[in-house]
């Protein structure tokens, strides 16, 4: 037996023992998500208990080095473990802006204390972290970005207003980009993280199409952050928010569900059977969604291999975007009159509906589908011009 | 005809569009939205509405109303679907009143006054799954005494709980899947038998569930001829077909409107978003694209007001053209509005929202299509 | 009876009178139309008498004025003549981009002498034009056309090169736009008229990928042309030649055999029946099919009122010709391998693969689709830049 | 396995691709079409693909080829077409091989020597109709004498008036319209009773119109079992059909390349085109559709070479993407080349008519996703 067949069957041990019945079934929705954090409330024990047993094990980040809360886990490792989970239907013990974002960022341009100190934190799932790039006004371009942090030699003092802050309300901290240096446009930007309980510090939920919030208008007045508090040198905050760019690229791309593979229309057959043209766009869209879920594989491996352009995950995020906006176009069309329903019970509260129209904002989030366009034209196709 | 409006269609038209952009533009809708409204809509608007003259403008001139036809609704569509205006009108005075049209006198007389003075609503209670699909109506009605006893239930019947009275289909002969033997029934609200359960819509219409259980109806509650009610039926489902598309020109022509001026303000590295090329380029399909669904709506209602032999074609065709190009419309106008174009406070998601129950309104675009196929002999 | 349905009766009658048999059946491809000129070869004698009769009668360009060789109709009665033309499936007596294109721009720009005699000889079809407007390296960018008059008091001598120009092996007289003032870009370029057989015009075929070859490289060397030969004002021929254009769009947009409502899917049940997803296609383009006969027909009343946008005609150009190349790939979808043949007796030659090839041309000629979404959106959207 | 090439395979490609740039380059094509050559291809060039390995890359290496699988025959086919290269290599070194490796052993060691040389050319005789439809195969194979009479036609037997042999599928029970009773035979060119009327294609390779007309073989013609042919049938298709999803991703790779670098050198308003930011986009939409293909081809190669019990479903969502992604770029490359991108000197009209043939064969896009949705079950 491989080494990896080895590690498999341990792995599988491993869950069928510690994860308990109720985690193995699918969430049924928002609330049932452990997003861990100081004010965080567990639905269950069983919640709690899954993740106390991931957090010991590291496997809340199985491929983080163990230093720094993980479980040192190869690609290959964790592929098998999360394919082992999927088998057995568990749930992740640990959703974060933290695992998916900022822990990748730190890894490449934090300091050792940085790395140990706030991807345990995240590791352990102790701190929530919001993310504060976009400001009124600024959406696709960044780099005009106004919200200042006065240098005050030790510490910045930073005022200004972010928005889109994803669940500002609910995080613990933030990392944030803030102006530190007002005569560079693109090298005057530090990256730092602030606890959102600094005083100065406030949060308005926005309210969405979808009829949910989960983002924020943030402001800040006057807040005190303390020099170590960044990541990177200050005023190059704009490498380290391109590189976590990327990650939430992935992150959005990669939506849909299950691996995403298997077909909506077979649960629909009896709506499609009636509706020729209907389900010819379903089969057009299922040709669709089996080549992203190839491409993204594809992807992946490319990218573990150092193969993959650097700028390939705009493209990716573009693909994966556009198409989870047309699968739920047609989740609502075969959805029919009774996806329409937007609060009743035999809706799930309306959940087809909001579930559609919060994917409208996968293509504005985290770089607009416009400027994925721009970005592949200019470099990866190196097409002339500004 | 001419594929123009005609100067007292022009004038009709600027009274629609000056009505509705005071009395009830979007933040009426917001209003009624906002507060929970039971109807979805205003009472008092649909007052308004009759001092028009709008909630008559398809019954005869003979009997109180003003003797119009679908162009007309439709100029009157299109600015309720430019303003989002909450209101019964598709639904009573489109599909209901041609309906009724095709009933005896004493049912007419019955159902147009309150029509015309803006004080009765009727609910259009046809479809039984979530797709459209009128053959197949299950819903039966079992000679009864001396009428029908209809039993079955019925769904997505807009604004059914503010109804006065629903037009109900139900089979009196024949099997699920056939034509003949249907058989259409005004069935008052208060029948015994009948329940409804409310649901509020995507965009904030309210939308009911109907049981009916062994409901009593007499004789003359039957619109039409027993067994042949599909030539009402189709008449019926044409009109309202043609209306929703005329509402989504204008629904959709909203939304392009709003984006485009945003287009020509909102600044984006440091130059205004409209001056992309990419963007142009987008904008300016998407106006042929409406403008396109603009002209076979038209087409659609002229050749129903002329009785012409293709005018199920272009209905079909129509409410397929009309409900593609504004669902483009309302994708590209929060696409181009950006983060903004989220959020509840901007109006263009309404749009979006108003889109897709309009599109699902007596068949969506595939549905037609396949129509057309069909009728086009393949 | 009103005078409209008494002109139709009359019509009917002549027509019937006039029109003979052989011209009642269906051209069955390119050799069967008759394009008049010095050279043209009649393919029969039908064809003859046809064109003699409608020359007298002014029917080649029944709404031309009658002092120009028309037979000065309304614009109702025009579409009356062309319905029952239809009803009885004539012909058409003459093809000519001398009717669809000069004869307008001379009817608005020329003077009196000009359209007493380029008129008269396009309505009798003595003479076949042909346009030369494109350059080589030009393409959509016509300003920039290097073809050069110079001035030599009562005439020019023009030296340069034209492509894409349409029958000019074939074409009697060309209207060609041609550069007589080099210090103006814009207001620099004259419309002028002259014989192919001038000394110093020499033609040579493109091949296209269709195989057929319907256009020219047209050279010119010292080539005389004398200064009443201009339409319009000399520098001004860019007005001209926009006003042309329009009419050319018009003419490319309509292409599509009858008035074009008629599905092609009938006829071809058989193969839809099999083929649920193709056959959606085919409904999806029926319905946009069905659109756009409308849409011109809704654009033909609103400009004969006066009430399109000027601008109008490109965004008609735009979707007719899309259209029109997505209907032709439909046609080889649902021909199938059948529709591949090339040279074989059962393809008719490879009809469908060669129409299909040539409609590749549609969004190109006569200003591309980019061009015409430019126009668009500048000067009917009125969206903001250069 | 990884979605990435392997050292060995990645050498293949620099081989394949040195070798169809040198050895059969888009003007290698022109000559042969310009000839009118009636082969449609160069018995020479089909010879040095032999010298090369190519011919045999997926007959086993015990029976002297080079073992490989359809990842790799897919590597020469992205050359192909990107070269536009004219071969017999998709339809005998991968179809019929497919189908010849469930035969018996005679019957290997009868035709893999001669396509090892490359001096063999296999036709592959199953459509009967203008579309793609194998389960409604009519020509009969009756039982006769020592074997079969097969009667009936065959038509888009691509290189057929070429081919040594013709592998026939014909009916020897069972109904049309049903996948039992299909059995498949290897009739050789001069057999008694069988004609070929050739016809051009509009991508210039030849094609064959077959009369089978009680052509007589013996029972040890069969490939495969008697009636248990939709087995060797299935084999033999999905490799033809990833087969010609990997040489559409060549063509449309080399179709989009060429256009890529047209947008970056042509001038028109003083500019380079391919600053204009509404090209820039459909390129880069482009380059994701093509990116796309380029990885569902893979996906499926990788399941078919596993033996995986999905590679029929993603073969045909292979095909069908593949299909759409070239056909947008052959498309995308004619409007953006202009005028010179309609006339026969520039090759970029040769790959859109490539594009079309490839999409014909073996089932077309639409096909495929109508096999994909009932595979998925509906």
């Amino acid at each position: 037996m491989s080494d990896l067949e080895t590690f498999r069957a341990e792995a599988r041990a491993w869950l069928e023992e510690n994860c308990p019945a109720e985690m193995r079934t699918p969430a049924k929705g928002d609330e049932d998500v452990c997003w861990g954090g100081r004010n965080f409330v567990f639905q269950s024990d069983a919640q709690k208990l899954w993740l106390e047993r991931c957090v010991a094990k590291g496997y809340t980040v199985p491929d983080w080095p163990k230093a720094y809360g993980g479980a040192g886990l190869s690609p290959q490792e964790t592929k098998v473990l999360r394919q082992e989970m999927a088998k057995l239907g568990c749930r992740s013990p640990l959703n974060s802006f933290g695992i998916w974002m900022l822990g990748p960022a730190l890894l490449k341009f934090g300091t050792e204390e940085q790395k140990v100190h706030y991807m345990g934190q995240i590791a352990r799932g102790e701190i929530r972290w919001c993310q504060g790039y976009s400001e009124p006004g600024s959406g696709s371009d960044l780099v005009s970005m106004q919200t200042f942090g006065e240098d005050k030699g030790d510490h910045w003092v930073v005022n200004g207003q972010k928005i889109w802050t994803s669940y500002a309300d609910k995080a613990d901290w933030i990392f944030c980009l803030v102006r530190t240096d007002k005569t560079n446009k693109y090298q005057g930007i530090s990256f730092l993280l602030f606890d959102m309980q600094t005083p100065g510090v406030t949060t308005k939920p926005i309210k969405l199409i979808s009829g949910n919030s989960p983002f924020c208008e943030t402001f800040f007045d006057n807040v005190v952050v303390p020099k170590h508090q960044i990541v990177g040198e200050a005023g190059r905050g704009w490498d380290v928010a391109k590189y976590l760019l990327g990650h939430e690229r992935e992150m959005i791309s990669g939506m849909g569900g299950d691996g995403g593979v298997t077909s909506i229309g077979a649960a629909m057959k009896a709506v499609l059977t009636e509706e020729p043209v209907l389900r010819a766009q379903m089969a057009l869209f299922d040709v669709e969604n089996l080549t992203f879920r190839a491409h993204g594989e594809r992807f992946m491996d490319e990218w573990k291999t150092g193969k993959a352009h650097p700028a390939y995950s705009n493209l990716m995020k573009y693909v994966g975007t556009e198409l989870n906006k047309k699968r739920n176009e047609l989740v609502m069309s075969i959805g029919g009159t009774q996806a329409l329903e937007w609060e009743s019970e035999r809706s799930n509260g309306g959940s087809k509906a909001r579930n559609w129209l919060r994917t409208k904002a996968n293509s504005i989030e985290g770089g607009t589908s416009e400027v994925m366009l721009n970005v592949v034209s200019k470099r990866i196709l190196e097409m002339p011009g500004a | 005809m001419a594929m123009t409006l005609n100067d007292d269609q022009s004038m009709l038209r600027e009274s629609a569009r000056d009505f509705m952009a005071s009395e009830a533009p979007v933040t009426h809708f917001r209003k009624f939205r906002d507060m929970g409204c039971k109807d979805g809509f205003s009472h008092g608007l649909w007052k308004q509405f009759a001092e028009m003259g709008f909630t008559g403008i398809l019954i005869p001139e003979a009997e109180g109303g003003m003797g119009m036809g679908q162009i007309e609704a439709g100029i009157v569509l299109e600015e309720i679907g430019r303003n989002l205006s909450p209101s019964p009108f598709l639904t009573t005075s489109v599909a209901a009143v041609e309906a009724l049209k095709l009933a005896d006198k004493a049912m007419r007389d019955r159902w147009f006054p309150g029509i015309l003075a803006g004080e009765t609503v009727i609910g259009i209670a046809i479809e039984e799954g979530v797709k459209h699909r009128p053959e197949k109506i299950a819903c039966v009605a079992e000679r009864s005494g001396n009428g029908f006893k209809l039993t079955g239930h019925k769904q997505f019947v807009v604004q059914g709980t503010s109804s006065d009275m629903l037009i109900v289909a139900a089979r009196t002969a024949g099997a699920v899947g056939e034509t003949d033997g249907l058989t259409l029934f005004a069935v008052d609200k208060d029948a015994a038998g009948l329940s409804m359960e409310a649901a509020r819509l995507v965009d904030s219409a309210m939308a009911a569930h109907v049981k009916l259980d062994g409901v009593q109806v007499n004789a003359d509650a039957v619109i039409g001829d027993v067994d042949g009610g599909w030539a009402v039926l189709s008449k019926m489902l044409d009109a309202g077909r043609v209306g929703a598309a005329a509402e989504m020109v204008g629904v959709g022509t909203g939304a392009m409107d709003m984006t485009f001026d945003y287009l020509k303000t909102r600044k984006q590295f440091d130059r205004v978003i409209g001056e992309f090329q990419a963007l142009q380029h987008r904008a300016a399909h998407l106006y042929g694209e409406m403008e396109g669904a603009r002209s076979i709506v038209l087409k659609a209602q002229s050749l129903m007001d002329e009785g012409h032999a293709k005018a199920e074609l272009y209905v079909a065709a129509a409410k397929a053209k009309a409900g593609l190009a504004c669902n483009l419309a309302v994708r590209e106008g929060v696409q181009m509005h950006g983060g903004i174009g989220m959020t509840d406070e901007y109006d263009i998601g309404l749009y979006m929202k108003r889109d897709r129950g309009l599109n699902e309104f007596f068949g969506d675009a595939y549905y037609h299509a396949d129509r057309v196929a069909t009728m086009n002999g393949y």
